[in-house]
């Protein structure tokens, strides 16, 4: 599992292209440092730890082996074993038990290693926290976060079982919250924001983005949670994406800025619930549309915002909006397969050229 | 020491709550009138009232889809339950939630969750506040036999073991899951086994026995309160009602039924404590009258509550 | 439980306005007989059984019993506990099992009593049935299907963990198919061809349709996996619907036939993989969509309808595709809540006005 | 009855294969050769072997995240194995699989599935499907002590238990979960005792004692063939290496694992089958030199077969 991340990490560094100057958010002058993604986490977790009592951590090996990405590394011997609790490999009931908890009155954190094994918690998250506050008639509210490390990038090769994307399973469940940052301003902002919520969170990080830096201020600050990010602003097409795959559009912007294709790059950092006034904003500018998302194709996220441009936009649409997505297969492990499994910057910049050419 | 007067007076009240509260609901599920379904807790009364009056109102229990009597056992106000099985704005839950949600937070509950088994964890995760924040309070999940055999089940009984929380688990043994019997899915006869799985005591009493229940339930809370763990008591109990009311039964006799009606717990509390001169029959015939006289107010009072205002659908979806 | 079904039995006949003759399929002259779409699913299992001795029935309370909506009723007195196996209360398990049986040889077709509960046993039908071909290289094939009723209708009431639609859930995962039928007909076709295909499938019932007649042949028939089927040709407008929806676009057409507005209706009775061909051809002949689905609204199954219309038909829309959906909410108890959180068809004959004058 | 020199040689053979296939695997891993990940089940070759031994070729066994050694244990061919951890088109899995999914079917397999505990139920159907059909065979699932807490283990042993399935429940107890203790996550300290909450057999062995876990597996499996029902087999050893190769063991002690390394299977079989006399040192030596060449050979297949070819990226996703 830390090897997946130490491939993140050489492999994010080995790709120059995708440096962090491409975004820029920390307010200029504002004293802060530069942290990678998975340290941001980190930072948020150690300072609402540190603000609110009520706040711990629960999941498998996230005590002093700091769990499979070494996110709650440190935080074992910083807050001792009351608030950074080991559990059993029991998904379901790790969510269960902190459903419970949070209904007592704590906010807890979970942690569960890889997004592809919540499989076995789907019955405590959707079924059994996404619900409870309107079985019961507003009787509870259950205030915790769920991190899950999702997706891949090229050459993970951790395969089937440990590289899907699945943000489309709980944000298609009322009562949830789903979050998936694209840097490391946002997740630290929006991370403070959910631990902060009243409401079930779904935290999704991006495992290859782990690695990537950026300037993130050290004053407190949360980003609000149920908005897009406009993280580039342009006058030709709107590329939607999340993730990961907000690197592969501004990367894909600035090689389309000399051709003189101006792009904006709309963030959708809170997967629901949508933002879907931001979205239509941009396709009503623009009238050009590329949904990015790395999620298998078919009944991905990218129905949903296509399914908004037209709610919002389609008097205004030029192009027929056109998505990049992952593959609809179960990621193969060789590299020689793995690599077009996912969506590339490539990719991107040819979706545009095919909208703007319509 | 024998237990007050006044302690079995109760003890006999929220039985004969239960069981008349169960007949009345039956009974307008049957009508057309409560919509949905009905899971009745009839012949479990002794097992749900042993074990919450050896609880305080802030311990929580965690409940089922056949919680009416878990609630009711707890505290729970009769009139606001009705009208959340009938769906009305004065239920606990609003309406939102009705007879197989319905829960009430007031009386020290966690929620009723009709997945079986989903409600453990919940049950695992207060007992893990309440020793995470020091305090002596206890969590009570409730599970049919049936529900000892979901993933749920072990995982929470393993977490509650080896953190030693104050947790109860209770195990009502009413012997069937729906159309199926406790022997053909359980192979150990003593169900109180499966705690040696977890290194924690396991405890077995007659379900019927209210007395005896609340006995070995006082016993493993007091253990709990005090840091000791997890106790796993199972109440052998029987479902006197179909799976839900109206339902056929086609998989056991009615002579198998019958038999066990002669072991009811209330009927068999009346003639021990009158024989034994605990009770008397005029102390219990008056908690007759006056409980007859409740559930038909409850009825009254649901079926005279409004229906939830549509403008209101989107509420508690969000917090 | 079967007291929903009691419900949907009363209600399905107390709502005149969907009678059978909306959708009439069994191809005239041919011996057929009048079924339920409760009777012809187990019309199939039966023939199914008959035909080939690898496939048997596991899952809760199937036996005697018969199952949670009498699906199975009369199956374990004719084939016996070899043929008809009671399960404990083991979701996961139960799935993860007929999996096992499907690799050495047999066809498995396994009830989870409700679809709510499939999010125990996501890990085992989406983690690990649908993977194992691929993970394996194509050692191995998972021939099993699983049924699930799932959906409400007006007055079921029986709130948040007994009435969701979790199609998307499923639809989403490479490797599994989907399929929920509207009709009788199709209800028996679907479901043989899916215990003869030989990849795990997803036979989605939806509840309240248990009680719906139609014609069935008697002869053996097939109705092929991954094809939509157009119940309804017309010039103006396409609604594409699936199950209980399917019968409102239907009773819409009939409403709308006389203000002279003629509806195509495409029925996606396979979910997934979708069969984008006949969305397509459709909409471009037509101009005009409405997507309709039971299903809450973010994130269903109408996003990725949208996005096909987008790909398959932008240059013919004459309107912005619409959508009638499930409301976000998870489904209230009492009927004056539930009411409003399912579409009913005055939605979708309103949806069609509103794409017809736009 | 003494057990025949060539088996003795056979299960020597294979414990060597494993020792020097996953220090081989975790080499080309380190040099950056693998991607993804290698969890090397050194130290627990005496368990997989053992266990295999006693199953035919039809036999089949549910593998792990650990499984390299589980498939080489039932006869996996070790240089389609290191393709395969090479991603390989030569590979068991045509690449498509890696490390953690390696299944060598053709000798016996229903796959290797990561996600801990999801390979018991498979093995549980496959027993049920055994025993519909009156087949003699036996499946065995492999289990870690971390995945006895998961919901699937519970299901799987009471499913196997109640139908008295041939199945054979293998608990290798190599004391981690990644960075957890078993002390941490399970308070009962003899792990057979689990099987008592089931109402099967439970035994226990040392898993470093090849003859010992190949004898106990035999009487289970004789048991499992004549349809008397599942048992559960834990195998004491320990995970000698990280729990993937690199991996830092911030949580345990280098004394701990040298301790543990002077009771390793090899060096132990070695000894006290050359002490007795009933294997020679040079029958012994001469294997090892067999097997060296082997790995080396399989290695060099590896490293010279070619990757898939991305035109078959769309195949094997439906058949
Ligand atoms: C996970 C799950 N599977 C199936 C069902 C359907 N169901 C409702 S109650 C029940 C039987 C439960 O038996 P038991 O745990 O003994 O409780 P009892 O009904 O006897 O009170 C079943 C199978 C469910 N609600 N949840
Ligand atoms: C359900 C699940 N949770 C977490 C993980 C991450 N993980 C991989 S191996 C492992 C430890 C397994 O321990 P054990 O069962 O003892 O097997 P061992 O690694 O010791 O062979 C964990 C937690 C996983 N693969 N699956
Ligand atoms: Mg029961
Ligand atoms: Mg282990």
């Amino acid at each position: 599992m830390a090897a997946a991340e130490r491939d993140a990490v050489s492999l994010g560094s080995a790709k120059p292209t995708l440096s962090p100057d491409l975004i820029t958010q920390a307010p200029a002058g504002a004293p802060a440092q530069e942290l990678t993604y998975q340290e941001a986490i980190r930072a948020a977790l150690r300072e609402e730890m540190q603000r609110d009592p009520a706040v711990f951590l629960l999941g498998e090996d996230i005590g002093k082996h700091g769990g499979a990405f070494g996110v709650t590394r440190t935080l074992f011997d910083e807050f001792g074993p009351n608030r950074v609790i080991n559990t059993p490999i029991s998904e379901n009931s790790i969510v269960g038990a902190g459903t419970g908890a949070a209904l007592v009155g704590m906010r807890p954190v979970m942690e569960i290693m890889f997004v592809d094994f919540s499989g076995l918690a789907m019955d405590q998250i959707c079924t059994q926290a996404a619900k409870l506050r309107l079985m019961t008639g507003g009787q509870v509210k259950v205030p915790w976060v769920l991190r899950m490390p999702q997706g891949g990038g090229a050459g993970k090769s951790i395969a089937a079982q440990h590289s899907q994307s699945l943000e489309v399973w709980y944000a298609h469940i009322p009562g949830l919250k789903v979050v998936l940052p694209s840097t490391p301003y946002d997740a630290k902002g929006l991370l403070k924001a959910a631990i902060r919520d009243d409401n079930p969170v779904i935290f999704l990080e991006q495992k290859f983005l782990y690695s990537f830096r950026g300037h993130v201020p050290d004053a407190d600050y949360v980003v609000p949670l149920g908005q897009c990010d406009v993280k580039r602003s342009g006058a030709d097409v709107t590329i939607v994406a999340s993730g990961l795959m907000v690197w592969y559009a501004m990367l894909a912007a600035k090689i389309l800025a000399p051709e003189g294709i101006d792009v904006e790059v709309v963030d959708v950092c809170t997967i629901s619930p949508l933002d879907r006034a931001t979205i239509g904003r941009s396709a009503r500018k623009t009238g050009r549309v590329v949904l990015v998302a790395e999620a298998c194709k078919s009944y991905g996220p990218t129905g949903e915002w296509a399914m908004t441009v037209m709610e919002e936009a389609f008097d205004y649409l030029r192009a027929p909006v056109v998505r990049v997505t992952g593959r609809d297969t179960p990621i193969p492990f060789a590299d020689s397969l793995e690599k077009g499994a996912w969506p590339e910057t490539e990719d991107v910049v040819q979706a545009v050229h095919q909208v703007m050419a319509w | 020491m024998p237990l007050s007067q006044e302690l079995l007076l109760e003890m006999y009240r929220r039985m004969l709550r239960i069981r008349q509260f169960e007949t009345a609901a039956s009974d307008l599920f049957r009508r057309g009138q409560v919509k949905g379904t009905v899971h009745p807790y009839i012949g479990q009364e002794a097992s749900g009232v042993g074990v919450c009056m050896a609880l305080n109102r802030d311990d929580l229990i965690a409940g089922t889809h056949r919680s009416h009597g878990h609630n009711i056992a707890k505290g729970a106000d009769t009139a606001k339950m009705m009208a959340e099985i009938l769906g009305r704005a004065t239920g606990y839950c609003q309406g939102r939630g009705g007879s197989m949600h319905i829960a009430a937070f007031e009386t020290g509950s966690l929620g009723a969750l009709a997945v079986v088994g989903s409600g453990i964890p919940l049950a695992v995760g207060a007992g893990l506040a309440f020793k995470l924040r020091g305090e002596t309070r206890v969590a009570v999940p409730f599970t049919g036999e049936g529900g000892t055999n979901t993933g749920n089940w072990h995982e929470g009984m393993n977490m509650a073991a080896i953190w030693s929380l104050p947790v109860l688990f209770v195990l009502e043994n009413n012997h069937y899951a729906v159309s199926t019997n406790v022997d053909d899915i359980i192979k150990v006869k003593d169900l109180s086994l499966r705690a040696q799985a977890y290194g924690i005591p396991g405890v077995r009493v007659d379900g019927f026995d209210v007395v005896a229940v609340y006995t070995a339930a006082a016993q493993a809370v007091a253990r709990a309160r005090s840091g000791e763990g997890p106790t796993l008591l199972v109440t052998e109990c029987y479902r006197l009602e179909g799976h839900y009311a109206g339902e056929p039964e086609v998989y056991r006799s009615r002579d198998e039924v019958q038999a066990y009606w002669q072991r009811e717990p209330l009927g068999r509390f009346r003639r021990e404590m009158t024989a034994a001169g605990t009770l008397s029959a005029a102390q219990l015939d008056a908690i007759d009258a006056e409980v007859e006289q409740e559930i038909a107010a409850a009825v009254e009072f649901a079926k005279n509550s409004p229906l939830p205002d549509p403008a209101t659908a989107m509420d508690y979806i969000y917090a």
